[in-house]
């Protein structure tokens, strides 16, 4: 794992929605090594914890990396009170992100809210290949169809009120009905009751499943342990590490 | 340049900053960014006779100029680091501070006696984690204890023995002098205060331990204290901990008694901190004409 | 609009917001930003049985999220504290803590003694100023002292009794009983943790009295911590405080298992910062449907 | 004592040396009611404590403050990082200022470097009366000269090392020499080694001398007793605060 750490400027800054912000910095040696389903971690001006944020999206060519992220309380709020030319403090590419697949002929990915963004790079690696449900509770909060749509990508909008997108209810609604059709595999980032859930329909499905997770972390490279996770191996059960064996981890393996 | 060397119980460090046990794990993370071989010394992650996994998370939360952690000495055991870490730090041209612990005197003493074999520099005996149920702390908030628990490893090893102390108690200079009496070669302090947040939404302790370790800026003052009184009051040399995030503060330790400084939650914010105090220490040394930093340690005028 | 009144040993707060004792003087100097009859109650200055002139400066240091004081109870003495100050306080609509110190245990209850044949609601016994060498936390530390203390104000006194405790303890819980043990109808935590900083040009302590009482939001993970293990040793009331800022960190300080909260650090900050937090913890019970501030009081739910 | 707290409109923002700014803020309700002599608390965003900064010009017409400071930490470097239009948040008017003697036909003013913005306040009150003393070290940090000719006063500007001024050295001796001419009083601001000096050369010529003292606060309003100083009156020693009872005593009474 190759990472590092530097202040990066911010070169575009957009609103997607009520205190969710996007913002894509110009960091050609972190853009050229990132991949799918890691993550930066970003240190906001007077803090002493950086914040882990996903990366939503990797331009190798022009040398910028995206995130979205929603404002929670006063660090994601200093992050979004950033704009464009003030610069970011980033360690990154971190983690163990999700399995390529070269040979797959259809992956189905799963975001939930705040956990959509994620699925941005995995589209633009699968393009026509995927199929993106992403759930929200309202309208208001749908992000980012177009973006996945723009990758080629097939789009499942559902909404828990029905006030948006083609499904009213969870994700795992369609999800169900796409596994019956087939899939090589199911990526997904959300919520852990979404994850859960989707992690059961894929395993009463038979179907691999790979699942982002949070934890509140330190060092976010694995030093200080954290950040840790119960996961099974060989029917062992030990803590594993968001921030370097993860963030994402076999569905399977995950004890809830 | 100014001389950053210094000398504890004998063995020579380039400089006198240490990244905390804890914070580092082994090393390998943090050599992404640098070479080890800049930094004054290396305490490693505490090390108990068998793994340990650690409570459950949230192992971490947020505090103002501070944080808690109740990682509970994860380890992957004695044997372990002995096998598959000690050995690739050892080449890493630093000096190595074995963090010890257990949860009986016999425990630690075993371990001690297993790193006794190795070429590790310095072994580094933690009464005082305030993590763990059995051991850690409650070594090191009695002078009984604290006193047992560095006899039985004192007679474990003849390496130089740091016996790590916790501020959580009403004398931290009585405990230090219980420890030098039963032969510790120096002692380092503070280790974190305990502490605890609340999540008012959903009404749980953010920590799922409950409690936890409070490090970072905030608790700086206090540490400055603790060394100023415990290096009044033993003859060892002290290592001063706690806070320290610039080479000032650094500086401020050595000036109140510490012989070395380690850094913790510091690299958290920024992974080149301990470079960058290094660094600020030998501007400030240079900028005031003093030549070595051996020079400022224990120099605070009472008034 | 929740209800925020709440009841400690028999006297009613119209709401838990206490300014604490050292910050506030006797209300006048802050009476010109807002009516004192809007707080819960006001905790004055530590009074002693003569006049004390105090520490020389500098009494005062920054510290990352906090400061030292070392003011070291200078007051005009218990006689002119009843005949200059507490008629104009009493006036105020508002529960008066009438804090007090002193040398030795018979000091304390001569001072009581004084107050009991006063208006003044409540005293709020002082046992764990850092900042004098006789008395103060030489009393907080020693559950013996804190003890013997406690029963000699005890008798002086039929007035709800509440004793202010240090943290600068191994064990609070255990001073905490022994207060409780000797008849205090609460206990009042933390003081201020004692802490140092030292200018390093000058080689000099920052403060004239070398070191000093750390307070602020850097120690406000300390104070829930030892508010809640606190809460749960003993049956008496616990008003807690240290780095109270927000109507949010007093809300976490009552789920902790305070019943009355005081805010000191945060006027100098603020001086609005009580009456802010007032409305900031009847927003938070609102937005969260909760009637009254006293269904939160010790609701923490540990792992 | 009346004072306020609020946050104030910066409306013009200069550089006056190295480190050396002058800020004026929009506040009629302080301006009003401000004095010589008193300070501002101002609140630098993010700290704990607030910093005391002498007033250094009132404009009850326009309703305006001036202060001026200099860099000497991180509170100061963050006041002077704000700009015209930001907000300073500030407790004033604080203090006992100096003793404005309408009968005065000459008083002397001494500023010693970062003390000199104190003094003007006293120049546009006595005008042609006056007699400004400034001290600096060297000529780089030599300030407000101008500022104060234009109230009307006449201005003796010493270095230390003689690289601008009419004198070389300290400014004990033009005040010796004023002295010996006749003064009604003396008031002054600076390091405390020259409000002793200047107090003593006061007390030998038996000119009254009102020097503004400095110490460390909290409150700043005289409720803490953090700014202890040690003021003789009537033959009796005690610790009065900078804060409320000063920062301008009497020189005589001051216990150095
Ligand atoms: C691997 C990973 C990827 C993430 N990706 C995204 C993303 O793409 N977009 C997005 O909006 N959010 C993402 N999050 C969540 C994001 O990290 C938190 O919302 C953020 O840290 C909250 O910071 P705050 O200061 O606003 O909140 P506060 O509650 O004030 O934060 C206090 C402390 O808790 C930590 N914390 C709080 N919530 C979380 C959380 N959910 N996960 C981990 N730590 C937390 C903070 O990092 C900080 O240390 C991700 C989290 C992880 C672990
Ligand atoms: C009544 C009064 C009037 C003043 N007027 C002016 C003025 O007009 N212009 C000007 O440049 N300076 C003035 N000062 C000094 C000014 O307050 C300090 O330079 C400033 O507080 C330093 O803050 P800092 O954060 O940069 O330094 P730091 O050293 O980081 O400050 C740390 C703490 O020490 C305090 N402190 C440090 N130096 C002093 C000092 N000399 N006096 C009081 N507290 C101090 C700070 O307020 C803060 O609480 C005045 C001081 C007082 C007491
Ligand atoms: C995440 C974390 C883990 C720690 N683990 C250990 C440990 O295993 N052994 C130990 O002696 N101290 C441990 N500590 C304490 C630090 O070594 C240090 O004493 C403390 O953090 C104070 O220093 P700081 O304020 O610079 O962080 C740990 C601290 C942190 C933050
Ligand atoms: C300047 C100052 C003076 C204080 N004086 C007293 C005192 O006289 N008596 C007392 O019991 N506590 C005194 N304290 C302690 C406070 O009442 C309070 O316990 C402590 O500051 C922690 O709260 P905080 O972090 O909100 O400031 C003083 C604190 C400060 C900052
Ligand atoms: S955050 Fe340090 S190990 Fe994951
Ligand atoms: S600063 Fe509080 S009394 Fe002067």
């Amino acid at each position: 794992m190759k990472y590092l750490q530097g202040e990066y400027p911010i070169i575009h800054k957009q609103a997607l929605a009520k205190d969710v912000y996007s913002l894509t910095m110009l960091c050609p040696e972190i853009a050229a090594i990132a991949c799918p389903g890691q993550f930066v971690h970003i240190l906001p001006k007077g803090f002493g914890l950086r914040r882990p944020i996903s990366i939503a999206g990797i331009n190798r060519e022009q040398g910028t990396l995206r995130i979205v992220f929603v404002i929670k309380h006063k660090g994601t709020q200093a992050i979004a009170d950033l704009n464009q030319g003030d610069y970011l403090d980033m360690i990154a590419p971190l983690g163990h992100g999700f399995t390529l697949m070269p040979e797959a002929q259809h992956v189905i990915l799963v975001g939930g809210g705040i956990g959509v963004p994620p699925m941005l790079p995995l589209a633009a690696y699968y393009g026509g290949k995927a199929t993106a449900i992403s759930g929200f509770r309202t309208f208001q909060q749908v992000i980012l169809q177009e973006d996945l749509e723009a990758c080629g990508a097939s789009t499942i909008c559902c909404t828990e009120d029905g006030s948006a997108g083609a499904v009213k209810g969870f994700v795992t609604a369609p999800l169900e009905q796409l596994l019956s059709e087939g899939a090589d595999a199911v990526f997904a980032c959300g919520s852990l009751p979404m994850l859960k859930a989707v992690s059961e329909v894929c395993i009463r499905n038979r179907t691999y499943c790979e699942v982002s997770l949070e934890e509140r972390m330190a060092c976010g490279i694995g030093a200080c342990l954290g950040c840790a996770c119960k996961i099974k191996k060989q029917n062992q059960e030990e803590f594993l590490h968001v921030c370097k064996n993860g963030p994402v981890f076999k569905a399977e393996e995950v004890l809830w | 340049m100014a001389d950053l060397s210094v000398n504890l119980c004998g063995i020579d460090f380039k400089n006198p900053i240490i990244p905390a046990s804890g914070v580092f794990g082994y090393g390998r993370e943090y050599e992404e960014f640098y070479s080890l071989s800049e930094l004054g010394g290396i305490a490693t992650k505490g090390t108990t006779g068998q793994k340990r996994t650690g409570n459950p998370a949230p192992r971490i939360a947020e505090t103002p100029a501070g944080m808690l952690n109740s990682v509970g000495l994860q380890n992957p055991g004695i044997d372990y680091f002995i096998e598959h870490e000690l050995p690739n730090l050892m080449t890493k041209n630093t000096v190595i501070l074995a963090n010890i612990a257990g949860a009986t005197p016999e425990e630690c003493a075993e371990v001690a006696e297993k790193l006794d074999a190795t070429d590790v520099h310095m072994l580094e005996l933690n009464i005082s984690c305030p993590n763990v149920r059995q051991g850690g702390a409650a070594f090191g908030t009695s002078c009984e204890m604290a006193g047992q628990v560095t006899a039985a490893v004192r007679k474990a090893t003849k390496k130089p023995l740091i016996v790590k102390l916790s501020p959580n108690v009403t004398s931290i200079t009585d405990i230090a002098k219980a420890v030098e009496a039963e032969g510790a070669d120096a002692v380092s302090l503070i280790n974190t205060l305990l502490g605890m947040r609340i999540d008012i939404r959903t009404r749980r302790p953010v920590l799922r331990n409950n409690v936890g370790g409070l490090s970072g800026a905030g608790i700086f003052p206090v540490a400055v204290r603790m060394v100023w009184q415990t290096a009044n009051a033993v003859k060892i040399p002290v290592i001063g901990m706690g806070g320290v995030n610039t080479g000032e503060d650094a500086i401020e330790l050595m000036m109140a008694g510490a012989s070395a400084v380690q850094v913790g939650m510091a690299v958290f914010t920024d992974p080149y901190a301990p470079i960058k105090i290094i660094s600020q220490m030998n501007d400030f040394l240079d900028q005031n004409h003093i030549s070595s930093v051996r020079e400022i340690i224990g120099t605070v005028q009472p008034w």
